[in-house]
């Protein structure tokens, strides 16, 4: 059943292709408008790198929220998969890991492409990278709960943005953190621990908390 | 067998309706009608557990529906006003999704076939979304051919529908009747479907 | 002797109850705010190091403790109306928000405008700055995602689970500051350290964080009551009711 | 007492605007936030009253016809 | 017409709220996070900020595009704006109108707050307040070129802003720089009249190639 | 005097239909017919305008619609599968703006009757977003009450709809064409509608 979901919502990523790119040029973008906007500074622009990567990176994910169940609200096909037989959680576990296939993975790739243009040092590229990848699951986790509560609100789009924000913020903190504290010659494996324990946390808590918005959203 | 008692529906200020009280067992058919705005679909909503009555009980062979929970999902089929069909799928991928949803993972040759016998040739490869009005609302319906469940809950499943197609579902239903099965349906439009039992429930 | 809670925990009852005590926490309120910014101004010396403008201390404090402890408040009682069905406790939680929110922006304000002489900026990306500025986000996305859902019910829920996802969230801000450096005061009030204050100076504190404590009593007890009206004017014990107000 | 006059107490040590503009904002918020909710009290009453008078009139039309 | 246009747009936002304020709200956070991302650092902040500020007001500008025309366009609405007697460059140009009020003008008031987070003197303020006074009509009206282009589109999000990005850049160079400028204490007239040139321009052809690009993207 | 001639469809590989030819006068009905996905509604919008014929001329009093261009379009009114009625907005406030958009600028208390006429009474101050599917679409029927234009073009207007609000429909129709309208319908519904002459298009 998790296949099946995790099937149907990549071949409709596939077919539109927006979703993809969507976020991936998004992110692309944010990057790299900043050098035009704040000046061609390089060593600016080293220090600012990890910040601006892992900023752009959580917009791309919030702002592909939006889309994660409101397509399947507005053509019926959520209350089919709230009566589905399977558990609800395990149907919106799948639908968090395709939206995390299909918007964090793209910009894990694409992070040490861009952190060059900033001029990073190879190891700092690597640390970006893997704190990107520790970090982007958090992001659809989490903000799955936010999506599933404001789904067919009115302002449902900045709504979703207020909620899971603040909760998106630990996530900010340590990921760019762990790339500062490697570029200091500090340790960064703190950092990375942290992460990882909310990855865990969340991994547990979100689909069920997910499932339960769900549920009241449809009511 | 589903049995309502006492079932009341609130929506903003208004009782929709109030005191609904039902039975219906395998074999029979239940008509709701009523004019626009009635509130038969918020009561066939209600019956799929989508919303909880604001008084009354839903009962499935005398447990209440809401501790079934997924239980009581795996033995009901429900199409809504809206049907599902995703704009950017073809018929047989948005066929074989939502019948795997429902629980029946089915392989590209029965969704080829039952999307046939919907009337629906040389369309299956189609993205919906060039499908016209009629033939996306067939697509939802061809699940109904493959589903197992013991209860159908069909809100206006004729819209968008040309007479043949609503002779095909008309068969279909009356099948599903004679083999055990239990209908609740919706529709603006006439339709005369022989059942063992058939209960008519006005609103307003 | 015991108690009925059940009777209590009924809307109906407990708008009765909170509106017979009103009175008494709004009066305390009145009288320990008159006396503690008496003390602040008045008793409290001046400080050696700021000056006069240290005195922003017995709203900032105040302000900032409030804030967060409504929080977990909120989240606690959201938690129970989701766990337990029990509409009294959803509305608490709904009654406490907006004054949580207050106190929120207070410390904000107030904490801006002492930095500003202090730091000589109004605002540090500082990790107490910035965990408050996130609480003041964790309660507008509270209020604002209540007030987006018409129906009462769906918004008791909604707004239960995201002030349970926050209060999560809460020790992890608390915490973060450690990772981060650091331009605000840490904590000068605690039970195992002797008081590192002027005596006056904590008791103009404390007693306005009391006066504080008082009135957000006082009004959320008072919006509680309210927000029971809107919700039951359809059951008979509203439409019996003569002048709502008492 | 601190204070040797009043303009010595407004002006704070030089603080002034910042002590006096932290504590007005304050207590407009506070004053903000009760107004608010006796207006949405108002409110409400205006509202059931309406209803009851509404209610009343109906009950009257009931007896009567 | 173009008031009904306009004070219809303004009422769906007023209903919704969303528009406005997720435009705003996201316009806030992101200049919000960059300092959770960077550090604290007063002085790389106030380097960073005009450019910070344009970055964001330009993306928050870009992403209100996608709702230009395509909530009208779902619902039927759109076919209906064709089929109206009025010309359709002058309704066109009340849904650029009210794009503007609804996206540009709560950022232009924004802006100067947010500066302050940043530490910007004075002057520095009002250079930016300025600049995006002048600025964000123009991204409305060659965004709405873009908009209407994509209207149904499969990945109509992502060609949006690959179409209209190269065309937004130099708002960007011109905006951040005329605040730039001013700090640097050169003149930033220059600028501006760039900027007050590109505002006409665009103004006089855009209403007329949106509503060819409608006509396009209906057949 | 509105007049197809030769006109032709082509979708992706197939031609849906060719060489249709037609003519209507005011007061006469057309009805256009065909099984789910025979071409009515890719034809109405045709007619309407909204896209151009792979061959073929319509024309209006002897001149091409294209280039008429917006006079054409301020005679005609087209109604589609979408209802084009906005969620998040009133009863009222979807009426009114929709008609301005048509070219008539109505005040509060005209759609307010109107919406009555259409059997919308104690909900036109409710969010479209809240009433049932009929009454949306009632909403935007509606604006056949208050436009004065000379042909309407219906795709499928009775969908969703109870018969009181058929009756009605019909009604409005007839008293339309009595007044010397043109209108050019589909629908999958039997409905008798009294014309001066009736033409029947069947497509497939
Ligand atoms: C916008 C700026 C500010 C914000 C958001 C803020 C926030 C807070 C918060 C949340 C607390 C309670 C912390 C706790 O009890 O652990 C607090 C306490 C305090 N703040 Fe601030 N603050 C700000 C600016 C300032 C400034 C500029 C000063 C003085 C220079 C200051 C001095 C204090 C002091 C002395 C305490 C009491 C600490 C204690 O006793 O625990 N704050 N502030
Ligand atoms: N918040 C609200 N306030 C008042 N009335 C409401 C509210 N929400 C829904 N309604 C009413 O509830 C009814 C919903 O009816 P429902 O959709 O169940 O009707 P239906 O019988 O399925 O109608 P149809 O035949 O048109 O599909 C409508 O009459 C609508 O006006
Ligand atoms: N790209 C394409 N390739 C093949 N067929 C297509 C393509 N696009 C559309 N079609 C076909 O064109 C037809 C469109 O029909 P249209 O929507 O006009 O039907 P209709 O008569 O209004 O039907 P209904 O009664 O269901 O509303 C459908 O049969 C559809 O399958
Ligand atoms: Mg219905
Ligand atoms: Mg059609």
């Amino acid at each position: 059943m998790l296949t099946w979901v995790i099937r149907r919502d990549l071949l409709l990523a596939v077919r539109r292709q927006a979703d993809v790119l969507t976020t991936l040029f998004f992110f692309i973008i944010v990057v790299s408008l900043f050098p035009l906007g704040v000046g061609p500074e390089m060593n600016t622009l080293r220090i600012m790198a990890p910040g601006i990567v892992w900023v752009a990176a959580l917009l791309a994910s919030m702002l592909s929220l939006g889309r994660m169940f409101s397509n399947d609200y507005l053509d019926g096909t959520l209350e089919q998969i709230l009566l589905s037989p399977t558990s609800l959680s395990l149907l919106v576990l799948g639908k968090m890991l395709s939206h995390w296939l299909i918007t964090g993975v793209p910009l894990v790739l694409m992070a040490p492409v861009l952190g060059i243009q900033y001029d990073l040092p190879f190891s700092a590229l690597v640390v970006l990278t893997l704190s990107l990848l520790l970090g982007t699951p958090i992001l659809s986790l989490i903000g799955a709960i936010g999506a599933a509560l404001t789904l067919g609100l009115r302002g449902g789009g900045v709504l979703v943005s207020l909620l899971v924000l603040p909760l998106y913020i630990p996530v900010l903190i340590f990921g760019a953190g762990a790339v500062e504290a490697s570029t200091a010659g500090l340790g960064f494996e703190a950092h990375f621990s942290l992460l990882g324990a909310f990855l865990l946390v969340s991994l547990v808590f979100a689909p069920w908390a997910t499932a339960a918005s769900l549920r009241i959203s449809m009511e | 067998m589903l049995q309502g008692s006492n079932l009341e529906c609130a929506r903003g200020d208004r009782v929709l309706f109030s005191g609904i009280n039902f039975s219906i067992k395998p074999g029979e058919l239940m008509q709701v009608r009523g004019p626009n705005g009635s509130g038969k679909t918020s009561l066939l909503r209600m019956l799929c557990g989508l919303t909880v009555p604001s008084s009354g009980e839903i009962n499935w062979n005398g447990t209440s529906i809401r501790s079934l929970g997924a239980d009581y999902f795996s033995m009901i089929t429900y199409l809504g006003h809206l049907s599902g069909v995703k704009d950017d799928l073809t018929a047989i991928e948005n066929l074989r999704i939502t019948s795997a949803l429902a629980g029946v993972a089915i392989d590209e040759k029965i969704a080829y076939e039952a999307l046939q016998k919907m009337g629906l040739e040389e369309r299956e490869t189609l993205l919906a979304k060039v499908l016209s009005q009629g033939q996306k609302r067939r697509v939802a319906l061809a699940r109904l051919i493959l589903v197992n469940t013991k209860l159908w809950i069909l809100d206006e499943p004729l819209t968008a529908l040309d007479v043949s197609a609503i002779e095909l579902i008309k068969n279909i239903i009356e099948r599903y009747l004679a083999q055990g099965g239990m209908v609740i349906l919706t529709t603006h439009q006439e339709i005369d479907i022989s059942a063992t039992v058939t209960h008519q429930l006005y609103l307003s | 002797m015991s108690i009925n809670w059940y009777k209590y925990a009924s809307p109906a009852s407990f708008y009765f109850l909170a509106g017979r005590m009103i009175p008494y926490f709004s009066i305390a309120a009145i009288v320990l705010l008159i006396v503690g910014l008496y003390i602040g101004f008045f008793v409290a010396p001046t400080d050696f190091q700021q000056g006069e403008a240290y005195r922003i201390i017995f709203i900032h404090v105040p302000a900032a403790w409030m804030s967060m402890f409504l929080y977990v408040v909120m989240a606690f009682w959201a938690g129970i109306g989701l766990a337990f069905n029990t509409r009294l406790s959803s509305m608490m939680a709904t009654a406490i928000a907006p004054t949580g929110a207050m106190f929120t922006f207070i410390a904000l304000w107030t904490g801006a405008w002492w930095g500003k002489p202090m730091w000589g900026t109004w605002w540090v990306w500082d990790a107490r700055l910035t965990s408050e500025l996130i609480l003041f986000f964790l309660y507008i996305g509270f209020m604002s995602l209540q007030a987006a859902i018409d129906d009462p019910r769906r918004a008791d829920k909604a707004g239960a689970i995201i002030a349970l996802v926050g209060v999560v969230n809460i020790p992890i801000i608390y915490f973060s500051v450690q990772w981060w450096n650091t331009l605000h005061q840490g904590a000068s009030v605690s039970i195992a350290q002797s008081p590192k204050m002027a005596t006056a100076m904590l008791a103009g504190m404390l007693i306005m964080a009391l006066a504080v404590w008082m009135y957000s009593i006082a009004m959320i007890l008072m919006r509680a009551r309210t927000i029971i009206l809107e919700r039951e004017r359809h059951t008979a014990w509203v439409a019996e009711l003569k002048g709502i107000t008492r | 007492m601190n204070w040797n006059s009043w303009s010595e107490f407004f002006s704070m040590g030089g603080y002034g605007f910042y002590v006096w503009g932290s504590y007005l904002v304050s207590f407009i918020c506070i004053a903000g936030e009760i107004w608010i909710l006796l207006s949405r009290q108002r409110t409400l009453q205006k509202y059931l009253g309406q209803r009851n008078e509404l209610n009343m009139r109906e009950k009257k039309n009931e007896t009567t016809s």
